[in-house]
């Protein structure tokens, strides 16, 4: 396992961390290593062109660099490079998800299934296609722990369910749901299954063949790599019937005045000039984590996980949201204090120098479901030292007292 | 910027012991805020006589800055006319603006612990929740009129 | 005026124009300065967090440097700071306004007029409008030099036009169309005016208010910004009444399981993790244009422009399309020869270390209107130098000899 | 990566001078290949006899290297078997991925010189237009087939 005198070393890599904070909000977004950002550096210093169109030595070199960061994502989810569409992130691959697959196959009283723990980016695109559509969109309920079970996806499951949505792991539970059981019963209706994998695929291998999803996106910032980028992944059949979503340059084969013909797939979904210098950072980012292995990391997760849950526990009056076992919580640990609202739990741990995230997570129906208005969450990465996890223990224990209670 | 001087005290006593956090059941105005963003909720009622702020009171849920502003901003406001309030209220946003002066903070007395909240942007809604309600009653003093008979839910709420 | 010596210096700035080659594919993008690569790494290194979300320290940095290149970007175009919507490119822009603003304003039996030069950027979105909604799409037609007459717009105008699109400057033909007075003509029919400035803004002060232009698309690729980062333009009153485009977080005020209100504008139009790093790069990026200066900058094109098209003159069978005059062309140099395929020209360009793009250049609509399967173009940025314009007509004069032409 | 050694003297020559770029009245079979991205539409015509290419020619426009390519193909594959050709095919395919073995490439004589084409990826479709059309052709031969009475309009279109 990597350990403290490792996670230092780690820690030389990502600028940031030099300073004096424990950051914990990683699931929010995590910190870029120097090789990260050296390779979007790299990019612009020596092939920046607009890949795809020059026909010059430096325009290859870009298209180059674009296509072996397409083939490294590729390899990352075991899928084949041209079922790797780059979007900007996780919220527009579900959206193109939900405007080019859904939009062309839901049509009035079809049904839609939403974890109800979803993050808004699966949530909001599913509610505007229904709408449009005139189709149900019906919520598939977790338990208080945001656990789900396969009877219940069973039993809401029908003839006419198109689509069934769901996060491989919340952003607010941290328990990864067995997308690959949830996948079978939905193909079993003929429906597509489209998984969120914006808080797994920076946590543990994720292999799109072995779970037999049909579409999965996910977004670079929050495994190390430049905002600007993200990822949709789509089975290639279906991302070939599919309609473009984003229409311009270099996502068609011939205009007319009547109408187009599109590109072949990806570059059909891939509007406009690309990001490839992004895409670059992306390709250096997973470099990173496979060279430390994402057993490995996921394991210094895990055990810095339970060191914040144990220590966690020791403190009257917090509550942790979902299972009490810090192994169901890939990193992500999200509590309540008695008394303190999580805004000012956030502005008080700031004064100490932790950050953490508090609100609604982009999660306002399963807060409203838990019946919680808000929550904090402290999230995890690999180089987290086990001094940010005491940093944050002793920043919480003394909480409720500057906010004027007894204990 | 990471010195939050506003978790002091004054702050968490007006948090912890409100003096103004009850109904009011002849209240002439009452209006919901809410922060979504925060999920900050308060009802403001207010009791005006002859122009002057007689009596007010709020209810309500949300993180301490916006309950203790609220029950700051009452603390100063009772007693003074509707003009004055308004003034008071233009002093805070100034305040949390960088636009007003010291003597100006002066008049704010104890809400003037909140000046530093403008480094934390996103908890100057939180802060001026208390005010800006104040501000859309009297913008607004019809929508904003107390209704009797329908409990104290305002008929309106205002959006930060 | 820039002169020789003083580009030099420019050029120092740029790492990639230390190379030995000319660039001149500079409208398909620019070369970025360092001031500019340095703004994204600073970001990471500096003030890397989730903008919008966090409550600490490092968040409310990511959140300030976001909302300062906002504003720089509107500071530029003299619009309001809320009417600033970054976007990843010109082409994603011109979908928000069509996606957005467009199907909810256009119905059957409305007509959207489009420019026959147009990119396909700003083309295919209003076919795909016009083929959803039963519109009509017409083309406002161009002569051969690529200029567009006030007449020929009021002709196609009627009371069901819904919207008119044109771009300040194509991309083709180089020309300044005049924006103020079609936009004028638009709205006396109560149509919007969509303006493509994506080869505009980069090279010549654009100027909102003083256009009166509804909405305005440009992308940060082209101005010497990173790759990730696109403005759409709206006026406020516009936005605030449009849909939302892409759903997800930060996007929202309220989300409940039946539906979601939005929230204020420029926020409801950008959904998930924004691309503050890349904003950044195109706020330093303004602001080395800014420091030279847009005239200057412009005159220097203009110079370099002039110098080309002279030299081009002198070379028997090379034919430039557009106007012979060359401040009409704002660095866009578009040509064919006589009896070379435009991609070999690129490629034999190549062999000679000048940079230069073939093809259709996303306007097919455009070559079959002037009967050409493709062209060439060569593309000036102030920081080209004469001898990058030697370099190209060298390359140019011994073209035919080398495909085996006796001159 | 920038010595484009194939606008060479055979290149240009097969551009300016092709040997087979004519109609061809008695074709068994035509189809047209077209590259999108370049420009370049040929149709390729065939005449067939006992399996064996016994005359072959294209028209079409495109860039030198396409048109070329089209050329020195037909040069190669007239007198060949179908069988003979289409291993032709796979050999100047292997050329551009870069798998060919060096005695491979030998056999595939002046279309040799488009080696150097695999650092091209733009240029990558122009090259092997001929060839795929070629390969086409006899995948599905029926499509292909020429239609006699409908003119040299090949009734299918292979895209690269
Ligand atoms: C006139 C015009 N419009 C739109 C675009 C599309 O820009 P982007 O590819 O950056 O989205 C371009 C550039 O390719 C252009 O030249
Ligand atoms: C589970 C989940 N889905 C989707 C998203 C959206 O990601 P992004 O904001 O990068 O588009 C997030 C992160 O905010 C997330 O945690």
């Amino acid at each position: 396992m990597i350990d403290e005198r490792q996670t230092e070393e780690i820690r030389r890599d990502f600028p940031l961390l030099s300073g004096d904070f424990a950051y914990l909000d990683n699931s929010a977004t995590t910190q870029r290593p120097m090789s990260v950002i050296k390779a979007v550096e790299n990019f612009y210093t020596s092939c920046n062109a607009n890949p795809m169109r020059g026909l010059y030595d430096l325009s290859i070199r870009a298209t180059d660099s674009y296509e072996n960061a397409r083939s490294t994502a590729a390899r990352f989810i075991n899928a084949a490079p041209d079922e790797i569409v780059f979007t900007r992130n996780a919220t527009e691959s579900l959206n193109l998800a939900a405007y080019s697959y859904a939009m062309a196959n839901v049509s009035a009283g079809d049904e839609i299934i939403v974890g109800i723990s979803e993050h808004h980016s699966n949530m909001l695109p599913w509610q505007m296609v229904a709408k449009a559509k005139g189709a149900r969109l019906l919520y598939l309920e977790c338990d208080s722990e945001g656990r789900y079970t396969l009877e219940s996806l069973e039993a809401l499951l029908s003839d006419r369910t198109k689509i069934v949505a769901l996060a491989q792991v919340s952003n607010v539970i941290g328990r990864e749901n067995e997308i690959k059981a949830f996948a079978r019963a939905a193909h079993s209706r003929n429906a597509v299954f489209v998984c969120d994998g914006a808080q797994s695929v920076p946590h543990m291998p994720v292999d799109v063949k072995a779970l037999d999803v049909d579409f999965l996106a996910f977004s670079g910032h929050k495994m190390l790599a430049p905002m600007g980028i993200g990822v949709f992944y789509g089975k290639k059949a279906l991302l070939e019937e599919m309609p473009p979503f984003l229409y311009g340059g270099e996502m068609i084969e011939y205009v007319t005045r009547e109408g187009a013909t599109w590109a072949e797939v990806p570059h059909k979904f891939e509007a406009g000039t690309v990001n490839a210098a992004d895409a670059a950072g992306l390709g250096a980012a997973i470099e990173y984590i496979e060279a430390i292995g994402l057993d490995n990391t996921a394991e210094r997760e895990d055990h810095l996980t339970r060191l914040m849950m144990e220590g966690m526990k020791g403190i009257p009056h917090v509550h942790i949201i979902g299972s009490s076992d810090p192994s169901e919580h890939h990193g992500i640990v999200t509590f309540t204090v008695d008394g303190v609202h999580p805004h000012d739990i956030a502005t008080i741990m700031d004064s100490d120098r932790v950050c953490i995230r508090a609100g609604h997570h982009c999660a306002q129906p399963l807060h409203k479901a838990l019946g919680i208005m808000s929550t904090a969450r402290a999230s995890i990465s690999f180089y987290n030292t086990e001094a940010d996890i005491s940093r944050f223990i002793n920043s919480l224990s003394t909480l409720r007292r500057r906010m004027g209670y007894a204990e | 910027m990471q010195n939050n001087t506003f978790y002091n005290e004054i702050l968490t006593q007006h948090n912890m012991d409100p003096y103004h956090k009850h109904e009011l059941d002849d209240a002439d105005f009452s209006l919901e805020g809410v922060n979504p963003s925060c999920g900050d909720d308060i009802i403001l009622n207010l009791k005006v006589e002859n122009g002057v702020i007689t009596n007010g009171s709020y209810t309500g849920d949300g993180c301490a800055i916006s309950q203790a502003s609220a029950d700051m901003m009452l603390d100063l406001c009772i007693g003074k006319t509707k003009e004055e309030a308004l003034r008071l209220a233009d002093i805070f946003l100034g305040m949390i603006k960088g636009t007003a002066t010291d003597e100006e903070i002066e008049e704010l007395e104890e809400a003037g612990v909140l000046k530093d909240i403008s480094h934390m942007p996103a908890r100057v809604k939180c802060a001026v929740l208390g005010w800006h309600t104040l501000q859309e009653i009297f913008r607004d003093e019809q929508a904003a009129a107390a209704k009797p008979g329908e409990g104290i839910r305002p008929a309106n709420v205002c959006h930060m």
